[in-house]
C-alpha cells in the first residue's frame, strides 16, 4: 500500500474543525516528530469505509475522528481497537489518571475523547420581528407565529425527534421511552409536521451557516463551532440559541489491524495530541470544549481574534442550562427503523 | 449450400475469415478484458450483495443447523439444543466481534435485535457453565491440561466418540489462533468446550477419562439466555433468525419494493415505512420532466446549429460544450446561487417588480431545483444527438415541400420534424438513462422531494450501512436502465451515439 | 439558413426573430451558471453570496483572496497534483485501449459486435452510484472468478490506491473514446489502409503512419472527453480513492459539504479558462482535419 | 425572338451574388414560351442551379427581374409560385409512402380526400408506378424514385416544372429510358420545363432549346442541331460533342466562306462565325465525324491536309483514329465500324478534308 | 491457351462467398501471361472488385487457388505480395504531400533517402507531375490525383498492378485522356495489369483482353474486337455496345450460316453461334451501326425487313433512329451525322438489311 514510513493518514471532518486540529495538534507534532500527515475528510463515511477496509483486510487509515455513537458502533463490530486509556494517554499535569480526567466522556472502550460539541441553533438577528425577544433555544424553531421564516434542520431523525417531543411537552426523562412507541413517534412527526413546509433539510454542517449568511433561513440547527465562526470570524448578523442543545462527544478511534510500526506511530501521536495542553489549545481555534477536566481552566483566547473562548463553549454554564444528552445506545437499535420512517415522512 | 470441395460453404467461409476475426478480436480483447475486470465484475459483485445472506449461517452455524428441527409456526421458543448451539456460536462470535454485525443485519428485519445481540455478546461469558469446567477439572486434572486436550483432539477415535466436543474445540482452537494469536495446546479450553463435553457425555458418549456426571447440576442455557433478555424466548425473534438463515435472501428486494416477509408470507410494509416505490416513481416522473425540458430547450438549439453555416455553428457549439466541461459540482452550486430565495433570479424578478419581495419564488431544495439544474446538465446530451440527426436531413426536403406549396410551418411540421424524430428518440433515451441514475446534483439542490433513488442508494451505502438494500435498489435501477439501453440499441443502435460534430 | 427573403411576411419575420431570441435565451441558460461563478470567485466574503458591496461594484467587495487560498493551501495543491497525476494516466489507458478496440470493432468480421459494443459503452450508462459502489467493494477485495470452482482472492487491494482510481477512471472514460473514435472511423476510408498494405507496409507501420494521423482528431477529442471525465469525476473517486488520491472534484465536494468556500469558485474559474482554451484547440484541430480530409474524394 | 411580355418565363438582366463579391450569375436574359422544354447546360459551377433556385424562389436575385406569365415573382414566396420541381436527389420524403408523398402537395392545397386520391392514382399511373403506392421511398430503386419525384412534381398540375440534374445519379441504361419518358410526358402534358444538366448528350436529345452556360452567362441559346453544328464560339464548340481545333489567322473573308492560314502554314476553307476581319486570330473547329479521308468522298474543290495516323482505337460501334495534322497530335476522326470500313494503321500517311461549311472559324 | 503453370497470374477454380450462403465468385479460372493488360468488365455486383481484392490479399478465397508467378499466394499477407494497386478513389494519404505519398512504399522497403528521392522524382516525371511534389492531395484536381495514385502504384516497380475503376469518378474528357496515358505507361513499362471497370468503352479501348463478368463467372474472355463482333452469348452481346435483338426459331443450319424464322414470321440469315439444332429458340443479335437502310448499300442476296420509323433522335455526332421491326418497337439504327446523311422522319416506311455475318444467332 501507499504508506511510506513517515506518513500518517488522519481522518477528520474538514473545514474549520480540521483546521483547528491542524493548528493545535498536527503542526506541533510534525515539528516535533518529522512525520507527515495526510488529511482525509471522510469522517462522515468513516463507518462505511472502515467496514469495507476491514472486509478487504487493507487499512489505509491510521486514526479516525468520529462521533461517540459511531465509536460505539465501530468498537462493537471490532473495527476500532480497544485501548487501555491509562496506558495509552497521558495523565493530567496534576497526576490525575487519564481515566479520571476524561471521566464520563469515555463512552466506549475504543473511544479516545477529544471535544464536546453540541448541535444547536443560530438565527438571523436582523430578521427577529420587532418587539419580540430573540429565540432562545430548540423549541423556538417550532414557534412559527412568533418567529416566522424558514428553518434548517438536519435531514435525519437524530435530535429532531427528541426536540419535537420535548417541545411538545414530553418530559426530558421520558423522551426515549416515548420514542420507542408508535404513539410517541407519531407525536414527534406530528410536531415536525407543523414546520415541515418551512424547513430546509441539510445534510452537511456547512449548509446552515451558508443559508444564514444568504438570509435564506431565519434559524437553523448546526454544530456550535460553525456558528461561532460565522458570528465571530465572519461577522455575520447571527445569534445563538443554546437551550436544549444536543450534547455530543467527538474523539479518536484507532482502526484495528494496523501493523505494529503504524500502531506505534499512531499511539505516539494520540499520546501527544490528547494531553491536557493540546486539548485546551484546540479551543483557541474553535468553540468546542476539551473533554479533559484538567484542560478546562487552560482554555484561553481565540488565536487570531483574541476573544475569550470559554463563554462560547457548550459546557459554559450559562449555555448549558438545558442540555440534551444523546442516547447513543438507544439510537443504535432504533436508527434503521426511525430512519426509514423519517425518510418516508420527508418524502410524503 | 456446399462449396466446390463438398464442404459446407459456411465452413469454408469461416476458415477463410478466421484470420480476420482473430485479428479483430485481438485488437478488442485488451479493452474488453479491462472493462470486464475493472467494471463489469465489480457491478456483478455488488449486485450479488442484494441476495447474499451468508452472515447468519457464518456467524451462527450450529444454531442454524439446530433450528432446522424447530417448528417456526409453534408459539414456543426452541428447545435447549438450539440454545446450546447458540451458546457456542455467540461465545465465538463475541470473540470475533461478528455478533454485532449480525445484530445489525437482523435489525433490518426486526427492530431491537441489534441491542439483543450486543447485550448477549457481553453477557455470554458470564454464564454459569463454569460449573461443568470445574466439575471436569476436579474429576481429573488431565481435563485442565491444554496439551492433553490437544492430544485427545488428534485422536480419531475420541473425535468420533465426542462429536459436539470435537466440533466446538476445533472452532475454539481456530479462534485462539486467529484472534488471540495463541497456541491452543497452551491454552485451557473455555467454558463452552466443557459444556459441549458435558452434552456429549450426557448423551452417553465414552469420555477419554471417565467422569461421574451425576453430581453436576445441569445449567439451563435457555434460562440463562432468557435472563439476559426476555426476547430470547420470544418466538418472533427465532422466526426472524430462522427465516433469514439461508445463504441467499429475497429480503432486501422485498424491502426495496416496500414489502416485507411477515408472519403469513409477503405483505406490504406499514404505510409510514413505504418509501421506495414512491421514490422510484418520483425518480421516473422527474426524469421524464427533465427529458421533456431537454427536448423543449434542445430542439431549437439543435435546429439552429444544424442550419447555420458550419463556422458559426461550431463556435456556438462551444457554448453547448463549455458547461458540459465545467465541473458538475460548480455548476450545481451556481444554480444554488441563482435559484435560492435570496438568489440572483429572485432578486432580479423583485427588482423588475415582477414579483413582490415577500412573494419570492421557491425554486430550489425541491423538484423544481433538481429539474432546472439537471436539465442544464443533461441538455448537451440532448443537443448532440439531435444535432447529428438534423445534420443529415438535407435542406432540399424543406425546399421540396415549399415547391409543392407548403408554408414554412407545414413544411417544418410535416416534413422536417418527422425526420428529426429519431434524433429526439435518441436524445430522450440517453437523457432519461443518465438522469435516472443521477446522484450528486439532486443531493445538492433537491431538498427532500427532489431526490432520486440513487440518493437512497448512496445513503444506504455510506450512512445506514445497509449494503444489501442498497444493492437491491441498485439492481432494480440497473435493470430499468438496461432495459432502456436495450431499447436504445434496438431503436438507435449504440454505434450511432454521437458526441458533437 | 440564409437571411430573411424579401417576400417574408410579418409572421415569418416574427418567427425568424422569435426563434433567434429563444435560442439566445437558451444559450444564456446554458452559460448562466458559468457567468455567475466568475464574479463570485472574487468575492471578498467567505460565502457564495453577492454582497451589497459587490452589487454596487465597490472594490472592497472584491478580492483575490480565494485565488491566493487556492495557490497556498496544501490540500488544494495536493488535489491539483493528484488530478494531474490521475487524469492523464487514466486518459492514456482509455485512449490506447479504446482506440485499438474501436479499430477492431470497425472491421467487418467481428463476432458478437453488438454485445461487445454494449459492454464497452456500459460505463457511461450504468448509474454512477452503482458503478462506484461496485468498484468500491470489488476493488477492496479483488478476486478472479473461476467458473465451477469459485474464486481466487487476490492478495492486494485497489481501494485507496492510485492504481485503483486510475483503473476506475479509465473505465469511465472508455465509452467516450469508443464513441468518438468509432464515429471517426465510420468516415475513415478503408482503402487507405489497404493501399498502405498494398505498398508493403505491415500492420504496425500502417497503423502509425496512416491510420493514426488521420483519426487523430477523433482520438484527441475522445481523449479530451476521457480526461474531463476523470478530471470532473467525484462519485467514484470518493468511493475508490482515499485522501492520498484526493482529486480536485473530491476536494471541491468535501469543501462544499464541510465548508462552503468560494475557493471552489476560484478553482472553477481557472478550470473554465482551461476548458475554453481546450475547446478552441479542439475546434482548430477539427478545422485542420477537415482540411486534410476534404481532399480524398468520397 | 420572344419578348419578355409575351414570354411565359422571363429573366430580365438578372444578376446574383452569394457573397457580395463575385457575381455567380451575370446579366442573364432569357425568355421562354409556354410549353417549351429548355435545358440549361454547362460545366459545374456555371450557375445553372442558382438560376433554377431563383426561379423557384429559394434564392433571391441581387439585381434584375424574373417574371412568370408576365408577373414579377420577386415578392412571391416559393410555396405560392406553383412551380413543380424535381430535385437532383429527388427529395422524396422518406417518412411518407409514395402515395403520401404525392398527396402532400394536394393536401396543402386543401383538396378533398377523394379528389386527392384520384389525382394521386392518375399521376402514379402516368409514370407506371401504380402498384407502388404503399411503399416507402427507401424501398424503391433509383429509377423508380425518379419517377415518383416526377409524378410528385406534376400531380398538382403546375404549368412550369423545374428539374435539376434529375438523372445525374443513375446509370446509363436507366438514364436513357427516363430521358425518353420525361420528354414524352412534358410534351404530352404541354408543360413548360426548365431542365438542368451537365451532360451534353442529354441536353441534345431531350430539349427544344438548349442554353449553354458558362461563367454565369448564357453562351448560346439554340435548338440542339444548331448548337452542335453552328456553335457561336469556341467554348460552345468545345463543350458540345467532340471537336478538332486548329489555330490560325484569317486570310480572306468572302461572304459565307473564308480562308484561314493555319499556324503550320496550311491553308483551309471555313465558315466565318465570329471572326470579323482579315488578320484575326481564329480557332477553326471541325467535328471528327465530318472529316473525310477516303479519296472518293473528298470534295473536289476543298482544301485537303496531309495527316499521319498515330493511333487507331477500336471502340465497338466506331473507330477513333488519332492523327497528326498541321502540327497538332490531337486531331481525331471517327468512322463507323462498318464491314467495309478501312482500319487505318499507325504510321500510315493519309489525306483528309471536309466540306467548307462543316468547318467554322471561331474566336481565338 | 496458357496453362496455369506458365501463367504469371492464375486463378484456379476460385470461389468466394461473403456470407456463407451465396457465392459471389463461382468457379473462376483465369490465366494471364506476363505483360498483358487484362480488363475485368461487368455489371455492378458481378464480383469484379472481389476478384481484385482476393488477388491483392484483402479477401480470402473460400475455395481454390490463386498463383502469382507460379507460387500460391493464399498465405502471403497483402503487404508481402508486392502488387501495385490503384484504388477507385485513389486512396492517396491525405496527410502526406505528393512526394511523401510516393516515397511511402519505398520507405517501408527501407530504401535509402537519396535513392528514394530519385525514384520519386522519376515517377513524378513519368506522370508529368514533377512540379506538384510538395502539394497535398486535397490541393490537386481529380485527374491529377489519379496520376499520383498511378505513380504511387508504380514507384516501387511492381510486376503486377491492379486498378479498380480508377477513372470512375472523372468526367468524360479527363477519362479519355487518362485512359490513353494508362495504357501507354503499362505497355511502355511492360507491366502486367488487371483493370476493373464497368464501362465497356473503356474496356474496349484499353485492353489486350477483356474478361466479361456476370453472376460471378467469366462469360467471355477475348480481345476487344472479338468480344464486340463475336459475342459468345446474349449477355455479352447485350452488355457490350448497343444491340438489337430479335427472337425466333432456327429453321436451317448450313455450316457458317443459318436461317432463322422470327416470331413475326419474317425470315433472316444469321451466323449460328450457340444454337445447335434446328428448332432451337434463339435471340438474333445485330449491331445498330451494321444495319443498312439505303437501297444501294443493301447486299443483294441478304434478306431484308420492313421497318417503320418511330423516332429520330439528334445526338450530335450520330443520329439514332428507333424503328418498329418484326414486332419490336425497340429496334435502333445509328447513322453518322454526315452532310449527306438522310434524316429519317417518324412515320416513314423503309427497308433494312445487313450482312449475314453481322447477325448472330445466340442462346435464347
Ligand atoms: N449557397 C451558396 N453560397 C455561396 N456560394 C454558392 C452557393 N451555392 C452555389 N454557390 C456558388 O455559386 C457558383 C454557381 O453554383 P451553382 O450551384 O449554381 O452551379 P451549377 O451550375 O449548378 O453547378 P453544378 O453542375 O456543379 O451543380 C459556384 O461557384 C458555387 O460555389
Ligand atoms: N464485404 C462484403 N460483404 C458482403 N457482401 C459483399 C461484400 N463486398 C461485396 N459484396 C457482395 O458481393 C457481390 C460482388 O461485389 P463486388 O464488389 O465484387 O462487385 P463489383 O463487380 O465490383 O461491382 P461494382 O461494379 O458495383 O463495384 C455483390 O453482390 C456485393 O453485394
Ligand atoms: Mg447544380
Ligand atoms: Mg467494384
Amino acid at each position: 500500500d501507499g504508506h511510506m514510513a513517515n506518513e500518517m493518514t488522519i481522518v477528520s471532518w474538514g473545514g474549520a474543525y480540521s483546521a483547528s486540529q491542524d493548528n493545535a495538534y498536527h503542526q506541533p507534532y510534525i515539528a516535533q516528530s518529522g512525520i507527515s500527515i495526510i488529511n482525509d475528510e471522510s469522517a462522515s463515511e468513516a463507518v462505511a469505509k472502515l467496514r469495507a477496509m476491514n472486509e478487504a483486510g487493507n487499512i489505509t487509515w491510521d486514526l479516525v475522528d468520529v462521533e461517540a455513537a459511531d465509536a460505539i458502533r465501530l468498537c462493537d463490530e471490532g473495527l476500532a481497537m480497544e485501548v487501555d486509556v491509562d496506558e495509552v494517554l497521558a495523565a493530567a499535569p496534576d497526576g490525575t489518571s487519564a481515566t479520571d480526567d476524561f471521566g464520563g466522556a469515555l463512552v466506549s472502550d475504543c473511544f479516545i475523547p477529544q471535544i464536546v460539541f453540541s448541535t444547536t441553533f443560530g438565527y438571523r438577528t436582523d430578521m427577529v420581528p420587532e418587539g419580540v425577544e430573540p429565540p432562545s433555544g430548540a423549541c423556538d424553531v417550532f414557534d412559527l407565529e412568533t418567529y416566522p421564516g424558514k428553518r434548517a434542520l438536519n435531514r435525519n431523525p437524530i435530535a429532531n425527534m427528541e426536540w419535537a417531543l420535548l417541545c411538545d411537552g414530553v418530559a426530558y426523562e421520558d423522551v426515549y421511552d416515548m420514542l420507542e412507541t408508535d404513539e410517541g413517534q407519531a407525536q414527534a412527526f406530528a410536531k415536525l409536521d407543523t414546520i415541515k413546509d418551512q424547513t430546509i433539510w441539510w445534510t452537511a454542517g456547512a449548509e446552515t451557516p451558508q443559508l444564514l449568511a444568504d438570509g435564506e433561513i431565519f434559524m437553523g440547527s448546526t454544530y456550535n463551532g460553525r456558528l461561532f465562526s460565522l458570528i465571530a470570524e465572519q461577522g455575520q448578523p447571527v445569534g445563538m440559541a443554546w437551550d436544549w442543545q444536543m450534547f455530543d462527544l467527538d474523539g479518536w478511534v484507532i482502526p484495528t489491524g494496523l501493523s505494529e510500526d503504524r500502531l506505534a506511530r499512531t499511539l505516539d501521536y494520540v499520546y501527544f495530541a490528547t494531553d491536557t495542553q493540546r486539548l485546551a489549545d484546540q479551543a483557541a481555534y474553535i468553540s468546542y470544549g476539551p473533554t479533559r477536566q484538567s484542560s478546562a481552566p487552560l482554555v484561553g483566547k481565540h488565536a487570531t481574534l483574541g476573544i475569550d473562548m470559554a463563554p462560547h463553549m457548550p459546557t459554559e454554564p450559562s449555555n448549558a442550562e438545558n442540555t440534551f444528552y444523546n442516547n447513543y445506545l438507544w439510537w443504535a437499535d432504533y436508527r434503521d427503523d426511525l430512519d426509514a420512517k423519517f425518510q418516508a415522512w420527508l418524502a410524503q | 449450400m456446399l462449396a466446390a470441395d463438398g464442404r459446407p460453404l459456411k465452413a469454408s467461409l469461416n476458415r477463410a475469415l478466421r484470420r480476420q476475426k482473430i485479428r479483430a478480436l485481438f485488437l478488442i480483447a485488451p479493452l474488453l478484458i479491462f472493462i470486464l475486470v475493472s467494471f463489469v465484475m465489480p457491478i456483478f459483485d455488488m449486485l450479488l450483495r442484494s441476495v447474499e445472506n451468508q452472515i447468519v449461517g457464518n456467524t451462527l452455524p450450529r444454531t442454524v443447523v439446530a433450528l432446522q428441527d424447530w417448528d417456526e409456526n409453534a408459539d414456543t421458543a426452541p428447545d435447549e439444543v438450539v440454545f446450546a448451539a447458540l451458546y457456542t456460536d455467540i461465545a465465538l462470535a463475541a470473540e470475533y466481534k461478528t455478533h454485532t454485525r449480525l445484530g445489525s443485519r437482523l435489525n433490518y428485519e426486526m427492530t431491537g435485535i441489534s441491542s439483543l445481540f450486543r447485550k448477549t455478546g457481553r453477557a455470554v461469558g458470564r454464564f454459569e457453565t463454569d460449573v461443568y469446567t470445574e466439575a471436569f477439572q476436579a474429576a481429573d486434572p488431565a481435563y485442565a491440561d491444554p496439551a492433553q486436550w490437544a492430544g485427545w483432539m488428534q485422536d480419531d477415535n475420541i473425535r468420533a466418540a465426542l462429536p459436539q466436543t470435537t466440533n466446538t474445540y476445533d472452532a475454539w482452537a481456530q479462534m485462539i489462533v486467529e484472534e488471540e494469536n495463541d497456541i491452543p495446546a497452551e491454552e485451557e479450553p473455555w467454558d463452552f468446550v466443557y459444556t459441549a463435553l458435558y452434552a456429549d457425555a450426557a448423551g452417553g458418549a465414552a469420555l477419554p477419562i471417565s467422569v461421574d456426571l451425576s453430581a453436576i447440576e445441569p445449567v439451563s442455557l435457555q434460562a440463562s439466555f432468557a435472563e439476559i433478555d426476555e426476547d430470547w424466548i420470544d418466538p418472533d425473534v427465532w422466526q426472524t433468525i430462522k427465516a433469514f438463515s439461508p445463504s441467499y435472501t429475497d429480503g432486501y428486494f422485498l424491502n426495496a419494493v416496500d414489502l416485507l416477509r411477515g408472519a403469513d408470507g409477503v405483505e406490504q410494509r406499514p404505510e409510514n415505512e413505504r418509501l421506495y416505490i414512491g421514490q422510484f416513481i418520483n425518480t421516473f416522473v422527474m426524469s421524464l420532466s427533465i427529458m421533456g425540458m431537454c427536448v423543449l430547450l434542445g430542439y431549437p438549439i439543435a435546429w439552429l446549429l444544424a442550419n447555420l453555416p458550419a463556422r458559426s455553428a461550431n463556435l456556438l457549439m462551444i457554448l453547448v460544450l463549455l458547461p458540459f466541461w465545467t465541473s458538475l459540482l460548480v455548476r450545481t452550486s451556481a444554480w444554488k446561487v441563482l435559484l435560492q430565495q435570496q438568489g440572483v433570479i429572485n432578486d432580479l424578478l423583485v427588482w423588475m417588480r415582477i414579483i413582490a419581495d415577500d412573494g419570492r419564488l421557491t425554486m430550489i431544495n425541491n423538484q423544481t431545483g433538481t429539474i432546472i439544474a439537471m436539465t442544464h446538465i443533461l441538455l448537451p446530451f440532448m443537443i448532440l444527438p439531435l444535432y447529428s440527426v438534423m445534420k443529415t436531413i438535407p435542406p432540399s426536403y424543406l425546399r421540396a415541400a415549399k415547391s409543392l406549396g407548403a408554408t414554412d410551418w407545414t413544411a417544418f411540421w410535416r416534413v422536417y420534424f418527422p425526420q428529426s424524430v429519431p434524433g429526439i428518440g435518441a436524445g430522450c433515451i440517453l437523457v432519461f438513462i443518465l438522469s435516472i441514475g443521477y446522484y450528486i446534483t439532486p443531493e445538492l439542490v433537491g431538498g427532500t422531494k427532489g431526490v432520486f433513488i440513487s440518493n437512497r442508494i448512496a445513503f444506504h451505502i455510506s450512512s445506514s450501512l445497509n449494503w444489501g438494500l442498497a444493492a437491491a435498489l441498485g439492481t432494480i435501477l440497473l435493470t430499468v436502465v438496461m432495459v432502456l439501453y436495450w431499447m436504445y440499441d434496438k431503436i438507435v443502435g449504440i454505434d450511432n451515439v454521437k458526441l458533437g460534430g | 439558413m440564409s437571411g430573411l427573403p424579401p417576400y417574408a411576411t410579418k409572421a415569418q419575420t416574427l418567427r425568424y426573430y422569435g426563434l433567434r431570441t429563444l435560442c439566445g435565451l437558451i444559450f444564456f441558460f446554458l452559460i448562466a451558471p458559468i457567468i455567475v461563478i466568475i464574479p463570485l470567485s472574487f468575492n471578498a466574503q467567505d460565502f457564495f453570496t453577492f454582497t451589497p458591496e459587490m452589487l454596487s461594484l465597490n472594490p472592497d467587495g472584491f478580492s483575490t483572496k480565494h485565488y491566493e487560498d487556492f495557490f497556498s493551501n496544501s490540500d488544494w495543491q495536493l488535489a491539483v497534483r493528484n488530478s494531474l497525476k490521475i487524469a492523464p494516466v487514466a486518459t492514456l489507458i482509455s485512449v490506447s485501449l479504446g482506440t485499438l478496440a474501436a479499430i477492431g470493432l470497425s472491421q467487418s468480421h467481428v463476432p458478437f459486435r453488438r454485445a461487445i459494443m454494449a459492454i464497452l459503452i456500459s460505463p457511461m450508462i450504468v448509474p454512477l452510484i452503482i458503478s462506484a459502489t461496485g468498484m468500491y467493494f470489488f476493488y477492496s477485495n479483488p478476486y478472479i472468478p473461476i467458473p465451477f470452482y469459485g474464486k481466487i482472492e487476490l492478495p492486494f487491494t485497489l481501494t485507496g490506491t492510485y492504481l485503483g482510481v486510475v483503473l476506475a477512471h479509465a473505465a469511465l472514460g472508455i465509452p467516450f473514446v469508443i464513441i468518438t473514435v468509432t464515429a471517426t472511423l465510420v468516415g475513415f476510408d478503408n482503402s487507405l489502409t489497404r493501399a498502405a498494405a498494398n505498398m508493403g507496409a505491415g500492420p504496425v507501420t500502417t497503423f502509425f503512419r496512416v491510420q493514426m494521423p488521420l483519426i487523430l482528431p477523433g482520438v484527441v477529442s475522445g481523449g479530451l472527453f476521457a480526461f474531463i471525465t476523470s478530471f470532473d469525476e467525484v462519485v467514484v473517486v470518493l468511493f475508490v480513492g482515499s485522501a492520498g488520491q484526493k482529486t480536485l472534484p473530491w476536494q471541491m465536494f468535501t469543501g462544499l459539504r464541510e465548508q462552503i468556500s468560494p475557493t471552489i469558485l476560484a478553482v472553477a474559474t481557472i478550470l473554465i479558462g482551461i476548458s475554453i482554451l481546450l475547446l478552441f484547440t479542439l475546434e482548430i484541430l477539427r478545422r485542420r482535419s477537415e482540411r486534410l480530409r476534404g481532399m480524398s474524394p468520397s | 425572338m420572344l419578348d419578355n411580355e409575351n414570354a411565359f418565363v422571363a429573366f430580365d438582366r438578372v444578376q446574383k451574388s452569394y457573397d457580395g463579391e463575385t457575381l455567380v450569375v451575370k446579366d442573364l436574359n432569357l425568355a421562354m414560351p409556354k410549353g417549351e422544354f429548355l435545358t440549361m447546360l454547362g460545366p459545374s459551377g456555371s450557375g445553372k442551379t442558382t438560376c433554377l433556385m431563383m426561379l423557384a424562389g429559394f434564392e433571391t436575385a441581387t439585381h434584375g427581374d424574373i417574371t412568370l406569365d408576365g408577373i414579377s415573382i420577386n415578392n412571391i414566396p416559393p410555396h405560392k409560385r406553383g412551380i413543380g420541381m424535381v430535385f437532383q436527389n429527388y427529395a422524396l420524403f422518406p417518412h411518407m409512402t409514395v402515395a403520401e408523398n404525392l398527396s402532400f402537395p394536394l393536401e396543402v392545397r386543401k383538396m378533398g380526400k377523394s379528389e386527392r386520391e384520384e389525382k394521386v392514382k392518375r399521376a402514379l399511373d402516368m409514370v407506371q408506378m401504380g402498384s407502388f403506392a404503399g411503399r416507402r421511398p427507401a424501398q424503391l430503386s433509383g429509377g423508380q424514385q425518379q419517377r415518383i419525384a416526377l409524378a410528385r412534381a406534376l400531380v398538382f398540375e403546375p404549368e412550369l416544372v423545374l428539374m435539376d440534374e434529375p438523372l445525374g445519379a443513375l446509370d446509363k441504361q436507366l438514364r436513357e429510358t427516363l430521358q425518353f419518358e420525361i420528354t414524352n410526358l412534358a410534351h404530352d402534358l404541354g408543360i413548360t420545363t426548365v431542365y438542368v444538366t451537365h451532360d451534353q448528350t442529354e441536353a441534345l436529345t431531350m430539349s427544344d432549346r438548349v442554353a449553354v452556360f458558362d461563367d454565369g452567362r448564357i453562351q448560346q441559346l439554340a435548338p440542339p442541331d444548331e448548337l452542335y453544328e453552328k456553335p457561336q464560339n469556341s467554348f460552345v464548340a468545345q463543350f458540345i460533342g467532340e471537336n478538332n481545333t486548329l489555330e490560325g489567322v484569317v486570310q480572306e473573308i468572302q461572304g459565307e466562306t473564308c480562308i484561314v492560314k493555319l499556324d503550320s502554314g496550311d491553308i483551309i476553307d471555313a465558315v466565318p462565325v465570329n471572326v470579323s476581319a482579315v488578320g484575326d486570330r481564329t480557332k477553326v473547329s471541325i467535328r471528327p465525324e465530318r472529316v473525310e479521308f477516303k479519296r472518293d468522298r473528298l470534295h473536289a474543290d476543298a482544301h485537303t491536309l496531309k495527316a499521319e495516323v498515330l493511333e487507331f482505337i477500336y471502340m465497338g460501334d466506331i473507330f477513333r483514329t488519332r492523327l497528326r495534322v498541321a502540327g497538332t497530335d490531337e486531331f481525331v476522326i471517327k468512322t463507323r465500324n462498318a464491314p467495309d470500313q478501312a482500319r487505318l494503321k499507325p504510321g500510315e500517311m493519309i489525306e483528309i478534308g471536309w466540306l467548307p461549311q462543316d468547318c467554322r472559324a471561331l474566336d481565338a
